[in-house]
């Protein structure tokens, strides 16, 4: 047996990918370095409401991430943005902007994601028109305020959902699909209606990809329950009238006719991006150079980050992951990054 | 006004779906009545199994999608057989109506509806329905 | 009391009102249905008047209308308290008339008369006409019978199942002031007897003794006039509220079972005839047992006397959609109501005129067939039931043509399911052309909806018309085609429009026997599979329990496979059933001799499609 | 990567000017291009070249499949030989369309330079010249963009409603082809351009954001050349019109001449057909053209540039701006004469 505990491995990011990831390789026996840009854990965690598919609140796994819940192998870097990884002679170097704040004998990587920035899509006005929101100001909405919703004291009357912004888009060079931001406008379509029944709520689409389990019964529940309207056809255009409400433009391409709606809110199902402070790897390898995610070196069955050496990614900077993936990445993370210090 | 000047040519009003100003009152009604109906994807399977889409009259999918979407149905280049049935109508029923007189009622379409929608008394009642808004009747 | 030769005192006028309004009431709407019915009803009426039919009918009357023989062969104890209460009555009124005309010898006079005898002429002494036959004996003999007939009706509308009903029917706010004063009826009757009888000492075993009794602690004089007004008053509420509740089948089937031995039957030519079946209903919610509704939806007014109730106050429903139309109810009916043709002109009312057409099929060409194959729509959603056909057709030789090999035609009886009568006439009439034109002898369908449809609506001289289940029959019986017998057990689930609808009951179970060893097929009314186009409205998950519902009482013998004889059946079995579910022409096209099935077919016709499913 | 709107600027270069006309400007507003010129050379003393020899752009023939791609290429790069000749490396090009097809036409080149070497050579058989690519290329209206501040400062009147004292409320509609096809030639990019507000705001007026305010005006050749296609020209004009009506525009000032064209004679078209009228109070809303914008406010005289050329009457915005000018004056010749009154106002037809 090899005496575990010497060796280190250093987990950058503690979101639930990061956290997967530290807390299995300390129960394998390592010595584990946890680092985040911020404070404290959980990540975008701490910003969602509800969780798809079965809305459960973050809370619940945000209890995991408590002090209390670590076992003693982890230990603690928070506010440091390691945001360069260097190897040399089998270790890893952590640096942050270029000053060295750690090494490890392997690292995993799990910067997550960023959400996409929806001015670059100018034409819904989204920074111009107080009425255009995307799925994260949403979220944030329903969290803490979703009294916000209404207009001038009266509960909102209409709601629309357009999906797919900076996703799938050749006009913004992101050729991929998020996959999440269909379930994540139909279950913010489901809330918006619990909590305004009265709203006619309509979501734009262009294929709904309700992938997971439990995803299309959601989608299903939205349709009859909560007649949640599903228009085939992808707005292209918002303006604003006097009335400081939106007029949308789209097509229903079921009925290959044009149309218009007034709407109180747009709300813009943001798709995900790599993290600005993604962090940069040797040789400046090892991201994809169509989606900026990382690279991996077998993308079926591998974590190890491609062209690198002990540098393994978990979550979302590998590309866009819902939560129990990305929980599951870290944990598959850990036991490669494991295994490659076991056999070196 | 009175008299308007040809310039030889005609305003049209655009085929543009003017969601703001959709009458609403018939789709809510079927949407209560039938409920499932609102889960349709338009999938096609109930057109691709239909006797009547195959005589070429009729399109139930494209129909009741457009009643669901309450868009009036009246003048539709996209659709040249609807066109023609509104020119030899001389009632007022809306054109759901008048297409639907093409429907078998033989229910195919319901076995083979993936979201497990009666299609079959959504045609009925499309057609009960449309009826009872084209004469004013109330709804009971 | 002093005997008058005028018997009358002031009370008799409220029952006289009651009376008379009821008896003024029925003859106009007596009138009003035969006004109402066709032509060619009405000569059936005049024709056949002065008929043995009309003797035969006066007979059905008693056995019906008094005894309710039919609802005491469905259920005894449900049958007696009609019986006591309809005969019982019957019968005080009868021996009443008697007894009034032997004492007054007066055979004509007014109906109070006889009604109040016991007022005028309290009877023989107490106790001596306790135990001697008598006129004061019988009456009070049916008067328990009556009261007993009563208890029974109190403890229905409390404890139903006691009575062995599932279900009770709902009452509308007449309907209960018809009831009250019903149940009060016989009561007071007996206290205004009983007094009358305790304070002149008369009386039979019943009235006598409990006026005896009443009388050792009573001063029951004063009693007497009181109590026969408030008996007189809750006879005229009960009439008064008669015509307007479902009590008015009384004397409306009556009037029924005239017409219906003459021939008349439910059709939108004879608007009369119908109303008049409503008015019949009796409301004894029979129907509500019989329903296999019932149990899938409980509490939603489905059944044939809520729709019934609803047609005769004009409260259309939408819930009226969601019938089955399976027959059950039908076949049930005691009072013999034509429950499947009234559901559907209730559902004409609301139809529309439809256009619908039929168009070309190149189905037909080249020779003429001696037979023509008509799959029918939902067959083509069973493929393999017309790849079992063309091999039969085939290995039997026939020449055949396949008319609606391109799944265009419709038969047209969905539409008349609906109530689009018009619709299923334009395209009865395009097929009908069609067939005729095609000149063959023979029309073969495996659809039991087109087959009932074609031979109840079409009209195909020189052209006979067959289910495939009968066609097979007939190919096995001369020999065409042979089948080698295997070892299962199979039960046979009849369909509806075949078996209780078109009386195709014993072909297919012929073919069976010669396909199987054993028929483990239950002895019980044929049930519905849930697959029913009668049912538009009912929801999926109402339809699989209709069916689990009547696979579970198939299956309960354990048979190897499930047989029936329409596509729409056996879609609707293979969702749920945990064994294969095989229309009988497969089951016969698998079992030939000389010729074998396709593998596809067979491993599909062996394995339960649920199975193959979960497997694939 | 990709920009978002309040990154779309563009490089407008400062002076020495090529300048190209436009058809359809110097046809139905006669005033405007002479006009603007003077406001260059006048006003803001800038050196600007007209060359007597340069052609149409035909991009009308262009857009209705007459005149091939290759042809046009021709006749621009004739155009930007005429400049080389003439020592010019900036063009301002009047005209919306022309201003789109050169932009097409420069990025065709820099994706095929074997093209632009062929039409080089074209030009080279046809004409024996030789074309250089211009170092900047703007419209007209970005010119005076650039200088709008600069046109304030000098300016005599200000949008403003004299006798409110409110800013005048001025819709701003930007042709089709001057951002729409290549955002980042326009200023602000084609979902939110900037050019035309920028002189609204600047010269005291406010814009109005109504929701149709990116559709097109329903010009494209092919829709109104034929005369039974122009129902869907002026579909979209009305889309426009009743969009913009709830804010009740005392203006409207449009960058293309074909915009301005029909915003402005379709309202006398809707009028006599549909009875519609979509000004306050049953005028019409009168529509201009950049040019004449920044020449009412610099206090041209509104008939020496030719505002009586306009279907819709503008003396109501001039009593608005408090421009005073001679109504007698209105169809009179250089010397004063009457040259003769429109029988009627309203019997100009298109």
């Amino acid at each position: 047996m090899l005496d575990t505990e010497k060796y280190r491995i250093a987990v950058i990011g503690a979101g639930p990918a990061g956290r997967a990831a530290a807390l299995s390789a300390a129960t394998l026996g390592v010595s584990v370095d946890w680092y985040d840009k911020q404070d404290r854990a959980g990540g975008k965690l701490n910003e969602y409401h509800q969780l798809f598919p079965h809305r459960v609140k973050p809370e619940t796994l945000l209890s995991g991430f408590r002090e209390s819940e670590l076992p003693a192998g982890i230990k603690k870097h928070f506010g440091i943005a390691v945001n360069r990884i260097e190897t040399e002679q089998a270790q890893v170097i952590l640096l942050s902007d270029n000053k060295v704040v750690g090494g490890a004998d392997a690292v995993i990587v799990a910067t997550g994601f960023d959400f996409f920035d929806a001015r670059l899509k100018e034409e819904f006005g989204y920074g111009m028109y107080k009425q255009v929101i995307t799925s994260a100001d949403l979220e944030q909405i329903l969290k803490t305020n979703p009294s916000a919703l209404k207009k001038n004291g009266a509960d909102p009357a209409s709601i629309a959902f357009v999906h797919c912004v900076g996703s799938r888009d050749q006009q913004i060079g992101i050729g991929y699909c998020s996959r999440l931001c269909c379930i994540t406008g139909i279950k913010q379509a489901i809330e918006v209606k619990e909590l305004y029944p009265s709203a006619s709520v309509v979501n734009f689409y262009i294929d709904i990809r309700a992938f997971g389990t439990g995803y299309e019964e959601l989608y299903r529940e939205a349709q009859e329950k909560y007649r949640i309207r599903f228009i085939r056809g992808r707005v292209s255009e918002a303006s604003e009238n006097q009335q400081y409400n939106i007029v949308l433009k789209a097509e229903d391409t079921l009925m290959a006719r044009p149309l218009k709606l007034t709407v109180d809110w747009l709300v813009l199902l943001v798709g995900m991006v790599p993290s600005c402070t993604q962090v940069e790897l040797d040789n400046k390898k090892g991201v994809d150079g169509e989606t900026g995610f990382y690279d991996l070196a077998d993308p079926l069955t591998g974590s190890r980050i491609s062209g690198q050496e002990g540098v393994f990614s978990a979550g979302a900077c590998n590309g866009p992951m819902s939560i129990p993936e990305a929980i599951a990445s870290g944990r598959s993370a850990a036991m490669e990054a494991f295994n490659y210090i076991h056999s070196r | 006004m009175g008299l308007k000047k040809n310039f030889g040519f005609d305003i049209h009003s655009g085929r543009q779906i003017d969601l703001d100003r959709v009458d609403k009152a018939l789709a809510d009604e079927l949407s209560e009545l039938v409920g499932a109906w609102s889960a349709c994807i338009n999938c096609g399977s109930c057109v691709a199994t239909c006797p009547a889409a195959q005589n070429g009259m009729y399109n139930f999918r494209m129909l009741h999608y457009q009643i669901r979407m309450r868009v009036e149905t009246d003048y539709d280049p996209s659709l040249p057989y609807i066109m023609q049935r509104r020119v030899e109508t001389d009632n007022n029923l809306s054109l759901p109506y008048i297409s639907l007189e093409h429907c078998l009622l033989c229910g195919k379409c319901q076995l083979v509806c993936p979201r497990g929608i009666p299609t079959r008394y959504l045609a009925i009642q499309i057609m009960q329905k449309t009826r009872q808004h084209a004469e004013g009747i109330p709804s009971v | 009391m002093q005997k008058v030769f005028h018997p009358f005192d002031p009370f008799v006028l409220l029952f006289t009102v009651g009376f008379s309004f009821v008896g003024i009431f029925f003859l106009y709407k007596v009138i009003r249905w035969i006004e109402r019915l066709s032509q060619g009803d009405r000569e059936l009426l005049t024709n056949n008047l002065f008929t043995a039919k009309t003797w035969k009918a006066l007979g059905e009357v008693i056995r019906e209308s008094l005894l309710h023989k039919k609802i005491f062969g469905i259920n005894r104890r449900l049958g007696y308290m009609h019986m006591s209460l309809a005969f019982g009555w019957f019968m005080l009124i009868l021996i009443g008339n008697v007894e009034s005309t032997y004492y007054s010898g007066r055979l004509f006079k007014p109906i109070y008369v006889s009604v109040f005898w016991r007022f005028f002429e309290p009877g023989p002494t107490f106790p001596r006409a306790a135990y001697q036959p008598g006129f004061a004996f019988w009456m009070d003999f049916f008067l328990l019978m009556v009261l007993s007939g009563l208890a029974l009706a109190i403890v229905k509308r409390f404890r139903s199942i006691w009575l062995g009903l599932k279900k009770t029917t709902r009452q509308r706010p007449a309907d209960r002031w018809a009831l009250t004063a019903l149940w009060l009826v016989f009561p007071v009757r007996l206290l205004a007897e009983s007094v009358t009888c305790g304070a002149n000492g008369t009386g039979s075993f019943l009235t006598g003794s409990l006026g005896h009794l009443l009388s050792s602690f009573l001063n029951l004089e004063p009693l007497v006039l009181p109590l026969w007004w408030s008996y007189s008053c809750v006879l005229m509420i009960f009439f008064l509220c008669l015509p307007f509740t479902r009590y008015a089948h009384i004397p409306s089937e009556a009037v029924l079972i005239f017409l219906r031995r003459y021939g008349i039957r439910v059709s939108t030519e004879s608007p009369g005839y119908t109303d008049l079946s409503i008015h019949a209903c009796s409301s004894c919610g029979v129907c509500i047992d019989s329903c296999q509704l019932s149990d899938v939806l409980p509490g939603r007014p489905i059944q044939s006397n809520y729709l019934i109730k609803s047609v005769r106050h004009h409260e259309y429903s939408d819930v009226q959609w969601d019938c089955l139309q399976c027959g059950r109810c039908e076949k049930a009916c005691p009072v013999g109501l034509e429950l499947m043709p009234i559901r559907q002109l209730s559902r004409s009312d609301m139809a529309i005129g439809s256009k619908s057409t039929v168009l070309g099929h190149p189905g037909l060409h080249g020779q003429i067939p001696r037979v023509l194959y008509f799959a029918g729509c939902m067959t083509h959603l069973a493929p393999s039931v017309i790849r079992s056909m063309e091999i039969i057709f085939n290995q039997a030789g026939s020449t055949w043509q396949f008319y609606d090999s391109d799944g265009r035609a419709c038969c047209g009886r969905p539409l008349k399911l609906a109530g689009q009568t018009e619709g299923a006439n334009r395209v009865k009439e395009q097929l009908q052309a069609e067939f005729l034109a095609s000149g063959a002898e023979l029309l073969v369908t495996s659809c039991p909806i087109c087959y009932r449809m074609f031979t109840e609506d079409y009209v195909l001289p020189g052209m006979q018309v067959v289910h495939h289940t009968q066609y097979i029959n007939e190919l096995l019986e001369w020999e065409r085609i042979q089948v080698i017998r295997n070892n299962l057990a199979a039960a046979y689930h009849e369909p509806c429009e075949l078996g209780r609808g078109s009386g195709i009951t014993n072909e297919p179970r012929q073919v069976l026997s010669r396909v199987y060893k054993n028929d483990v097929t239950p002895e019980i009314e044929g049930l519905c599979c849930g697959g029913s186009l009668g049912a538009p409205g009912l929801n999926l998950a109402a339809r699989r329990a209709v069916a689990r519902g009547a696979y579970d009482e198939l299956t309960l013998r354990k048979p190897d496979v499930l047989v029936t004889a329409c596509p729409l059946c056996k879609k609707t079995f293979s969702r749920i059933s945990e064994m294969p579910v095989l229309d009988v022409a497969e089951a016969v096209a698998t079992s030939l001799t000389g010729v074998s099935a396709p593998h596809e077919m067979m491993s599909l016709i062996k394995t339960p499609l649920k199975q193959s499913i979960v497997a694939g | 990567m990709t920009k978002y709107w309040k990154e779309y600027q563009k490089e407008i270069a400062g002076d020495n000017y090529f300048y190209v006309r436009s058809c359809i400007r110097q046809n139905f507003f006669p005033g405007a291009e002479n006009l603007f010129l003077n406001i260059l050379r006048k006003d803001l003393g800038k050196k600007v070249f007209e060359d007597a020899d340069h052609t149409t752009c035909t991009g009308i023939g262009y857009h209705t499949d007459i005149v091939p791609l290759e042809t046009t290429m021709t006749v621009v790069a004739r155009q930007f030989a005429l400049m080389k000749e003439k020592g010019f490396q900036n063009i301002i090009v009047s005209c919306v369309t022309s201003f789109g097809l050169y932009s097409e036409i420069l990025d065709l080149w820099k994706h095929q330079p074997e093209l632009k070497k062929k039409i080089a050579g074209y030009l080279m058989d046809a004409t024996g010249r030789t074309f250089d690519e211009p170092a900047n290329m703007v419209h007209a209206s970005d010119i005076l963009y650039k200088y709008r501040h600069e046109i304030a400062a000098i300016a005599k009147h200000r949008l403003v409603n004299q006798r409110t004292g409110q800013p005048l409320r001025i819709v701003d509609h930007i042709g089709c082809h001057y951002a729409k096809t290549f955002p980042e030639r326009g200023v602000g990019g084609s979902e939110f351009p900037q050019v035309l507000s920028g002189l609204i705001t600047a010269w005291g007026g406010s814009t109005v954001d109504y929701p149709e305010r990116r559709h097109c005006c329903g010009f494209g050749f092919r829709n109104y050349l034929v005369q039974e296609n122009r129902g869907y020209s002026i579909s979209q004009s009305k889309i426009k019109l009743e969009s913009m009506q709830p804010y009740e525009p005392d203006l409207i000032v449009a960058n293309c001449p074909g915009c301005a064209m029909f915003l402005d004679r379709w309202q006398y078209t809707l009028e006599e057909s549909e009875g519609s009228v979509y000004g306050p109070s049953g005028l019409k809303i009168p529509v201009v053209t950049h040019e004449e914008l920044a020449g009412l406010v610099l206090g041209y005289d509104p008939w020496e540039i030719g505002l009586q050329t306009h279907q819709v009457p503008v003396e109501g915005l001039l009593d608005k701006i408090g421009i005073t000018y001679d109504a007698g004056r209105k169809y009179a010749d250089r010397n004063g004469n009457l040259i003769g009154e429109p029988e009627l106002i309203n019997q100009h037809v298109c």
